[in-house]
């Protein structure tokens, strides 16, 4: 376990670190931001001394080593757009993304277990089909493309769920939620069930291959021969199976989870940490895309050490610490 | 052990092709696929008209509804706003999305499929280093490298290419190496080194063709996966450029005109795009049943 | 001799699979009999359909088989009439079964007291307590040290003896009429197969259990059985008393199965081998299974064999004993 | 009542002075008012100054309204106006400041309260402009009382409100008709009214912007009742929406020219082919610097001159902008400052184009590249698109390269388009204005050029724009500008395609005031009845 | 079976070991630092084996399973370099061999696996599996090649015609034939065989076993038999060896070591092997499980399960020593 954890940490530091590179030169290889953020009417002089103010004159690396004298402070740098520590805009945002993404990964878990488990059970069957057809659809759907067509749907022809926005929030221990409120709950469904239909396409694959799998076992087999009820063989023995594959790549998947909620927070205007990363990009906002993707990173690092736990607390076979 | 007396000429691949045909919707797929790819590679011989060739499009035909009789042609989907025949346009988004995607999805399973083995059958440092980076990429989710990436790169068709490469590689070399480990300690490796058969020939010709199965079941669902992330790339506005439209831009193009009536702007690459995703998913779906020993009894 | 319903009476048992390529008859015709506190040998070379019979017997043939005639005479019961309940109610409490791969019986992802508790909660409404304290119990009868710890402990932290063995203890928690066993040793090293056999066999003589020991190795049918039964393409071909098929086969299979075996007397000469292979249930040929491997074959084996019953109490099946016995 | 209202664009700071930018500008004017007015039309009128005059060339007296309240209820006064004009070079880390609007100034004399007097270094007509555009601070409320002795440092004081104090609210304290009540960023902001305004009680008791960037989506809201109130629907959708019952549609002109701006600055060009051999060496920025180029055609007025009759403008205006756009025969739309009146736009004649074309030496054309932003004006890329078939049309081979924002700009300050389309908006409403930024020759002394990327120059051009910048009498002023556009329009500088005209929806039941300047005003924003 | 060359070993095997050691990395090294328990993982699969092959010899291997017979067989085959120890083929050292004289050894030792499905590469056709190897050595010609296949193929039993089946399409028994048939194939002295009849049914396993035996008088062949199965390796083999987690307890010619086992392991493991003359047996096991590799037992491997161990065999590796002629045994107990 001690071993694990300081082989974890050390690479996270490597990769929070080559990540800061990559990124950094890559934001810097976009573009200068002067030349968005800039009022045009401003002569030359003017956008020299902009320029100059916000450090873009000194070379890259210059900046790069102050960038990084800055983050091991914790500091990493203020927005070049909203002259706010990026972490704080980035922070300010987060809580409206986890919201959007635990829904999502709870709705996929929800739905997407039981209906794979079923597709598993009867595979041949009309259910499973459909279930899996399904699944193919929700599988290969884009999700941006996805979400329009539920905002023309649900939104503009049947005017059901509101399109855009987060709705009205209450705070829960200090930050904003939306899902307590009717008028949240409804503004958080379209969004997070958009982002729910590929994972959860993913869950019912899992789930159905599992299941599959699982009842060729000859320890289902064995079960059945006890006299155990089929009640508890699929509620206990496969499901405490299937649970451990899908637990683990969900609990990965929820970082393509939080990366994907770009897409879908663009398309309906969730004002969450995607939004604000398309809106960066494009103004060149440099600390916050730094700032978001190390965040992420480190967001990730940990998730992934949370699943290994998961996975060796489900899965008793694993044992933490060995190479590997 | 079933039976082996069986006709000197059968061979695994019409075994294969039996099994794959047991699925009708996975045939149909299959079908709708190849017509497809014939549509893409054949479309300026088919299409009525190159929506590439300014010469050819009027933007005075713009958004015109489907059926429409323009100067020249009859747009039986609809023109969009530049007065390109959508039909033609669908043709030819087909043409740069399925591009995109097979050559992306080739170039990286050739340079991940060639690493992972690497990685595999040398193992020691060779392999942690080659892991590690492809861990690294792949605990960052391939949409914010790709958005990154194109960011960076800039736009164009090349660029969204070696960003999906860049973004696919590593899955696989992690698949293929996974499948090299265990392939690598089979006994029939172990029989061909007693046999004193060089390295290369045994990577080559004896541990390569047993691990392909499973890489080609991840190429053609990132075949799909490619095509729909561009799609996705172009609709946030950084894939390729407006003047190589894929389906992805196409759809983007015409959503603004979705809420205005015009529904077939976006609507008809949306479904080509849909058709065309789903179709590799459901042969992708069924290659994986077919090439999955566990499954079989 | 008293006049006692036998554990369990097979007659005429037959088992399809309903497959894509045609129906397959994996069991053909299986008739046995296990009295009290017996062990019977189910003998045969792989596919040869023992297994089949076994779960037939329990009524767990996979899909897409079933039984699809014959009698399972369960303590004078006919199972095959039983309904999903019924049979519910008679798995793992009256007719337990061990099976092959000590590695894949257990739920690795349950604890063995789980995997215990339920076996014995299924059954019966009792305390947890109480059904802790019969799990402690059986692990010690099949020679578990200190189980109570070991009750604890995953699978995947026992040897594969030791996981047969836990199998073996909750095949007896409900204590049974009958225990299936299907190569419960196949996959385990000499001397843990001996612990095995010796535990199972002090069971039986201690509590008058009954026990279908199905495997394909005739040396430990030999040590363990009282009578045996051998099966050659899904058939019976020959059953009695241990002794009698074993010093003296009347089926050319069996004799030829014997003679196959490597023994100190047949030191580095050729073994006396049956030729060809094990045809596939798809395409036997026609009348007598064992036909085209049998030396002795004649016309009439184009027929198919039916049973006969020696003097001493064998069934075989064979148009050469047929004839034999028609002489006398 | 509450006024909730989806905007294209999210304003990046609370701050008044942080950022030049339109939405923070138009943000701006809800909280924090300034000593003039720019109207609808941009006619410039009184605010917080009740009135003005010069009196010499370097010196204007500014006579200040009386009675208006801070909303913290502290007095306005001259002394505020000093106080706000020494933040705006104070503002760590903005990244385009107002620092242009004050830079005149070399000192204040406050002869009483409401009575100020500004000196300028030169000759500044624009001043009272100038004033319209950054937004009055109180001194009080950020604990200053004494005198300020102004200077364009700091003038002696050592601590300013910062840009997260405004957005926080602590610091957001103006004279304007609303309050600042909460800024969720990304999500929405929100204000209520002034109950103590000067003007008398708002319209409305709470004003709520929310961002929604992308149009349909921002359409979606409104159509799903989820907003009041849109900027900039959808172009295509404004037909639809004008027949709609439930729905209303407000436009005006904009001072906004979307533009063709072409390389003449060396004798070769980049991403043109088909030319042949540059006639020099090029000396410069720019790719070309590096990479062998093909001859300049866009160095010869009758290429230009023939690129610009081929361009359709009304079929543009038409078919693209759906009719909400004017075309385009200066830099400015009639009836601003500068333009002349009746100024045409070039007729469309592809046969002149053709025959143009050949006596330029080019009788079978030539390859461009369009540079073109996707994501910054209205239908850039596709208007880019049509063009780029017209030039096609005359046998100038076009492809359009187009791309976001950010890129965009990157590469068009490093000139590596021949030919691009861009925007300009006139933020002070008359000519002077894209004259200089435009086509006067980028020099760092005069100021002139800042975004002339086309590296057009011409010196008798440029003497008369600063002429006129320095022409205090209006009537001279103006003439002299109305000479200076006729030129660069006949030289065919740059090649102006068409205003934007901006469009606004509201449900039925209000009504809306267009503004020339683009900017999105709750204020302008009223009950129907 | 004694013939004038039975005294030159073809293969001799000199304190051969194999271990697998699992080293700890980085993080490792650093947590062991910091006090956590964690360690290399060693496991000591052969150690310290020495015995000697004569020509036309079969000699036997027989252990439980983990006990590092295959591994040994590997060493011996080429697949696997041994940690420490050497391996004489007639008298040379494979290790310090290069070149042609290297690979020329190397084909004159092939191994038989035990699995047939995974020691058949499932995308090669017969003609590939076997005939690649002859080819690639040139030991046939791609001419001749056909006949050279036949020839090979009819020698075990297998219808020459079947050349251009997939393996999938052979049934257990069939399978094995073309694993024989692909090491003859490039005419090998010394033949390891990896318990090559364990995974087949009795009656096929009677099959292949005449096969071997035919073979060996056919080619002159000598085999390493690996096994776990008393009763063939008795049919079989000339001398068995007898081991236990990773080092030899006992040698002896078959007869010799039936009639008088010496080591306590093999008293047991011959009473324990369920016999077909041997009926209602009274099974009397040994306590006790193989212990793990990872972590054997001090001194005799076998004194926790030995019901005469002494405070010796808790704390001294027993030498095997000579208990016969041509008999050794490791044992303490046969010092008195
Ligand atoms: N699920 C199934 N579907 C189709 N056929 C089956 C199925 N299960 C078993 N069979 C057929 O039944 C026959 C008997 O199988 P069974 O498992 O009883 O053999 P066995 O004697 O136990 O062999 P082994 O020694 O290999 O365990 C086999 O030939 C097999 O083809
Ligand atoms: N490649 C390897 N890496 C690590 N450990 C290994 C490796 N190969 C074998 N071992 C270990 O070495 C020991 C001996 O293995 P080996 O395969 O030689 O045993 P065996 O006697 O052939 O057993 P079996 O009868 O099961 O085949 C085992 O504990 C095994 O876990
Ligand atoms: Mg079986
Ligand atoms: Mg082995």
């Amino acid at each position: 376990m001690l071993a694990f954890t300081i082989r974890r940490l050390s690479q996270s530091v490597v990769v929070l670190f080559v990540m800061s590179i990559i990124v950094f030169a890559g934001v810097y290889a976009i573009g200068n931001p002067v030349d968005i953020l800039i009022n045009p009417e401003a002569d030359i002089a003017e956008q020299e001394e902009t320029i100059r103010r916000l450090g873009l004159d000194k070379p890259i690396w210059t900046q790069y080593g102050l960038f990084l004298a800055n983050a091991l402070q914790g500091d990493l740098g203020n927005s070049f757009v909203h002259n706010l520590p990026a972490l704080d805009i980035i922070f300010q945002r987060l809580p409206a993304t986890l919201e959007l993404a635990f829904l999502a990964v709870g709705l996929a878990v929800v739905f997407g277990v039981p209906l794979g488990m079923l597709a598993g059970l009867k595979p041949d069957s009309v259910v499973g089909r459909v279930i899996m057809t399904g699944s193919i659809l929700g599988f290969s759907l884009p999700t941006f493309w996805v979400g329009l067509m539920l905002i023309m749907l649900f939104s503009v022809n049947m005017g059901w769920l509101p399109a855009s926005g987060r709705g009205e929030t209450v705070d829960l221990f200090g930050i904003p939620v939306s899902f307590l409120t009717l008028d949240g709950l409804s503004h958080l469904f379209l969004p997070a069930f958009n982002l729910a239909l590929f994972k959860m396409s993913l869950v019912i694959r899992l789930a159905r291959s599992g299941t599959r799998e699982v009842l060729l076992q000859d320890y289902i087999k064995f079960a059945r021969a006890k006299g155990v009820s089929d009640a508890r063989i699929i509620g206990v023995h496969v499901l405490k199976n299937i649970m451990i594959p899908v637990v683990t790549v969900l609990g990965l998947e929820l970082g393509s989870v939080i990366a994907f909620a770009v897409v879908t927070e663009t398309v309906f205007a969730w004002p969450g940490i995607g939004k604000l990363l398309i809106d960066s990009i494009s103004h060149l906002d440099r600390p916050v895309v730094v700032a978001y993707l190390l965040l992420t990173v480190t967001m990730f690092i940990v998730i992934n050490f949370v699943v290994d736990i998961l996975y060796s607390i489900l899965d008793p076979r694993v044992r933490l610490g060995g190479a590997n | 052990m079933a039976a082996a007396v069986q006709d000197d000429g059968i061979n695994p691949w019409r075994t294969f092709a039996s099994d794959f045909a047991e699925k009708k919707l996975a045939v149909l797929g299959l079908i709708v696929f190849v017509a497809l790819i014939a549509a893409a590679i054949f479309a300026p011989w088919i299409t009525p008209q190159n929506p590439y060739d300014l010469n050819q499009i009027d933007f005075l035909d713009g958004r015109l509804e489907p059926g429409s009789v323009g100067s020249q042609i009859t747009y039986w989907l609809g023109t969009d706003d530049q007065g390109r025949d959508l039909l033609s346009g669908i043709f030819y988004g087909l043409r740069t999305s399925l591009a995109v995607g097979a050559a992306s999805t080739l170039i990286a399973l050739v340079l991940g499929g060639a690493l992972g083995l690497f990685a595999a059958y040398f193992g020691g440092r060779v392999d942690t280093l080659i892991m590690r980076i492809a861990d690294l990429q792949l605990s960052f989710p391939a949409i914010l490298i790709a958005l990154i990436l194109v960011s960076a790169l800039g736009q164009g068709v090349d660029k969204v290419i070696i960003s999906l490469v860049a973004v696919q590689w590593a899955y696989y070399a992690r698949t293929i190496r996974g499948t090299a480990l265990v392939e690598r300690r089979k006994e029939y490796v172990e029989a061909a080194t007693c046999l004193a058969i060089s390295h290369r020939r045994i990577v080559f010709k004896h541990l390569m063709p047993n691990c392909t199965p499973p890489l080609i079941v991840v190429g053609t669902v990132q075949v799909a996966h490619a095509i729909s992330l561009e799609a996705t790339l172009s609709f946030l506005g950084i894939g390729v450029p407006i003047t190589e439209p894929s389906l992805g831009l196409l759809i983007k193009n015409g959503f603004d005109y979705m809420l205005s009536g015009d529904y077939w702007v976006s609507f008809y690459p949306g479904l080509a795009l849909l058709i065309t995703i789903v179709s590799i998913n459901l042969v992708g779906d069924q290659l994986r049943d077919v090439l999955n020993p566990r499954l079989k009894k | 001799m008293t006049q006692t319903v036998p554990t369990l009476q097979v007659e005429n048992l037959q088992t399809q699979f309903f497959t894509k390529a045609g129906a397959v008859t994996a069991v053909n015709d299986v008739s046995f009999t296990v009295n009290r506190g017996e062990v019977l040998g189910l003998v045969g070379e792989s596919g040869s359909g023992k297994s089949v019979t076994g779960f037939s017997i329990l009524g767990l043939v996979d899909q897409p088989g079933r039984v699809t005639g014959g009698k399972i005479l369960f303590k004078g019961e006919d199972l095959t009439q039983y309904t999903e309940k019924q049979y519910k109610q008679l798995r793992g409490s009256r007719i337990s079964m061990v099976f092959q791969d000590p590695m894949m019986t257990l739920n690795p992802v349950l604890r063995i007291d789980t995997q215990m508790v339920e076996a014995i909660r299924a059954h019966e409404n009792v305390s947890k307590a109480e059904a802790l304290q019969r799990a402690r119990d059986a692990l010690g009868q099949v020679g578990i040290p200190s189980p109570e710890e070991r009750l604890k402990s995953y699978p995947h932290q026992f040897s594969g003896g030791m996981r047969q063995r836990v199998a073996f203890a909750i095949a007896l928690l409900n204590k049974p009429d009958l225990i299936i066993a299907d190569e419960p040793t196949t996959a385990l090293d000499v001397t843990i197969q001996a612990q095995i056999l010796y535990e199972t066999q002090k069971l039986c003589r201690e509590t008058g259990t009954s026990l279908v020991w199905i495997t394909h190795d005739l040396t430990v049918v030999a040590g363990l059985a009282d009578t045996v039964c051998v099966m050659y393409a899904g058939k019976v071909v020959e059953s009695g008393k241990v002794d009698d098929v074993l010093d003296n086969p009347k089926h050319p299979y069996t004799e030829g199965l014997i003679g196959s075996v490597p023994s100190r007397n047949k030191r580095g000469q050729p073994l006396t081998q049956i030729p060809g292979m094990t045809p596939s249930l798809f395409n036997l040929p026609k009348g007598c299974s064992f036909r085209e491997r049998c030396q002795y074959a004649s016309d009439a084996c184009q027929q198919a064999p039916s049973i006969s019953k020696c003097e001493d109490g064998r069934l075989v099946r064979c148009h050469r004993v047929e004839e034999a016995l028609s002489h006398v | 009542e509450t006024l909730t209202m989806g905007m294209a664009s999210e304003a990046s700071s609370i701050d008044p002075h942080y950022h030049n930018l339109s939405p923070n500008n138009a943000l701006r004017r809800h909280m924090f008012e300034s000593l003039t007015n720019q109207d609808e039309t941009q006619q410039l009128g009184p605010l917080l100054a009740e009135s003005w005059k010069p009196i010499s060339e370097t010196a204007w007296e500014f006579n200040l309204r009386k009675g208006v309240k801070f909303h913290d209820g502290s007095d306005f006064t001259a002394l505020d106006v000093v106080y706000s004009a020494c933040r705006v070079p104070n503002v760590p880390n903005s990244p385009s400041n107002f620092v242009s609007f004050t830079s005149a100034i070399s000192d204040f004399e406050i002869k009483d309260d409401h009575t100020l007097i500004v000196h300028t270094s030169e000759p500044t007509p624009l001043l009272p402009t100038y004033f319209a555009n950054w937004g009055i601070l109180s001194a009080t409320a950020n604990g200053v009382s004494g005198d300020i002795k102004y200077d364009k440092e700091n003038c002696g004081l050592d601590a300013f409100p910062s840009t997260v104090d405004f957005n926080n609210g602590s610091a957001s304290i103006g004279t304007g008709p609303y309050k600042f009540k909460e800024f969720v960023k990304g999500d929405r902001f929100v204000m209520e009214a002034n109950a103590n305004y000067w003007g008398g009680k708002p319209e409305w008791d709470e004003v709520i912007q929310k961002p929604i960037t992308n149009a349909a989506a921002r359409m979606a809201a409104l159509l799903a009742g989820d907003v009041d109130f849109v900027d900039n629907p959808p172009t295509q959708d404004l037909a639809e929406l004008k027949e709609n019952p439930k729905f209303d549609v407000s436009q005006g002109l904009s001072n906004r020219v979307i533009y063709l701006h072409m390389d003449q600055f060396g004798p070769s060009t980049f991403g043109v082919k088909g030319t042949g051999k540059p006639d020099a060496q090029y000396e410069g920025e720019g790719p070309c610097a590096t990479e062998a180029c093909e001859k300049n055609p866009f160095l010869d007025v009758r290429v230009r001159q023939a690129l610009s009759k081929a361009i359709n403008r009304d079929a543009i205006v038409e078919k693209i902008m759906g009719g909400v756009a004017v075309p385009a025969g200066e830099l400015l739309p009639q009836g601003f400052f500068g333009t002349n009146p009746g100024a045409k736009h070039e007729a469309y004649d592809p046969d002149g184009a053709k025959k143009l074309l050949a006596e330029a030496g080019y009788p079978n054309g030539f390859e461009l590249v369009l540079g073109t932003p996707n994501d910054r004006y209205i239908n850039d890329a596709k208007i880019a698109q049509v063009i780029a078939q017209m030039f096609t049309r005359i046998g100038v081979k076009t492809t359009v390269n187009a791309m976001t924002k950010s890129v965009f700009f990157k590469t068009r300050n490093t000139y590596e388009f021949s030919i691009y389309l861009a925007g300009w908006g006139a933020g002070t409403g008359e000519m002077s204005n894209p004259l200089r930024a435009l086509v006067g020759t980028r020099n760092k002394e005069t100021g002139l050029g800042g975004t002339n990327r086309g590296r057009y120059s011409n010196p008798s051009l440029d003497e008369k724009i600063l002429t006129a910048l320095a022409t205090v009498d209006d009537a001279k002023r103006e003439e002299i500008l109305r000479t200076a556009s006729r030129e660069a329009m006949e030289d065919y500088s740059i090649l102006p395609l068409h205003f934007e005209v901006t469009s606004w929806a509201h449900r039925k039941g209000l009504s809306h005031k267009a503004r020339a300047d683009q900017y999105t005003l709750a204020t302008g924003v009223h009950k129907a009845n | 079976m004694s013939n004038q060359e039975q005294n030159s070993p073809v293969l001799e095997i000199r304190s051969l070991s194999k271990k697998f050691v699992k080293p700890l990395d980085f993080a490792g090294k650093i947590a062991q630092k910091l006090g956590s328990n964690i360690r290399e993982e060693v496991v000591h699969a052969v150690d310290g084996v020495s015995l000697h092959v004569n020509k036309g010899e079969v000699v036997s291997l027989v252990g439980e399973s983990g006990c590092g017979k295959s591994t040994l067989g590997r060493m011996v085959a080429g697949i696997m370099p041994p940690t420490s120890g050497e391996i004489l083929y007639k008298g040379q050292n494979i290790a310090s061999l290069t070149g042609e004289d290297a690979r020329e050894v190397a084909l004159k030792v092939q191994m038989i696996f035990q699995d047939p499905f995974a020691s058949l590469n499932p995308r090669l056709r017969v003609r590939d599996i076997i005939g690649e190897a002859p080819l690639v050595h040139k030991l046939t010609t791609a001419a001749e090649q056909d006949d050279y296949l036949d020839d090979v193929m009819l020698r075990c039993g297998l219808d020459p015609s079947y050349k251009r089946r997939y393996p999938h399409q052979f049934s257990g028994g069939q399978r094995q034939r073309l694993g024989i048939a692909r090491a003859l194939a490039v005419q090998p002295d010394f033949i390891v065989c990896d318990e090559a009849v364990a995974a087949l049914d009795v009656s096929i396993q009677a099959q292949i076993l005449n096969l071997f035996i035919k073979l060996r008088e056919d080619l002159d062949l000598t085999y390493l038999f690996i096994s776990h199965d008393l009763g063939v390796v008795e049919h079989i083999s000339d001398r068995i060896v007898i081991m236990y987690l990773g080092r030899v307890v006992e040698s002896a010619p078959t007869e010799e070591l039936f009639a008088k086992p010496n080591h306590p392991y093999t008293q047991a493991l011959l009473r324990e092997i369920p016999r077909l003359d041997a009926r209602h047996a009274d099974f009397t096991p040994i306590e006790g499980e193989i212990p793990s590799p990872l972590d054997p037992p001090q001194g005799c491997h076998f004194h926790p399960r030995c019901p005469f161990a002494t405070d010796r065999c808790r704390q001294e590796v027993p030498q095997l020593k000579s208990v016969a002629p041509g008999h050794m045994s490791a044992c303490h107990l046969n010092e008195g």
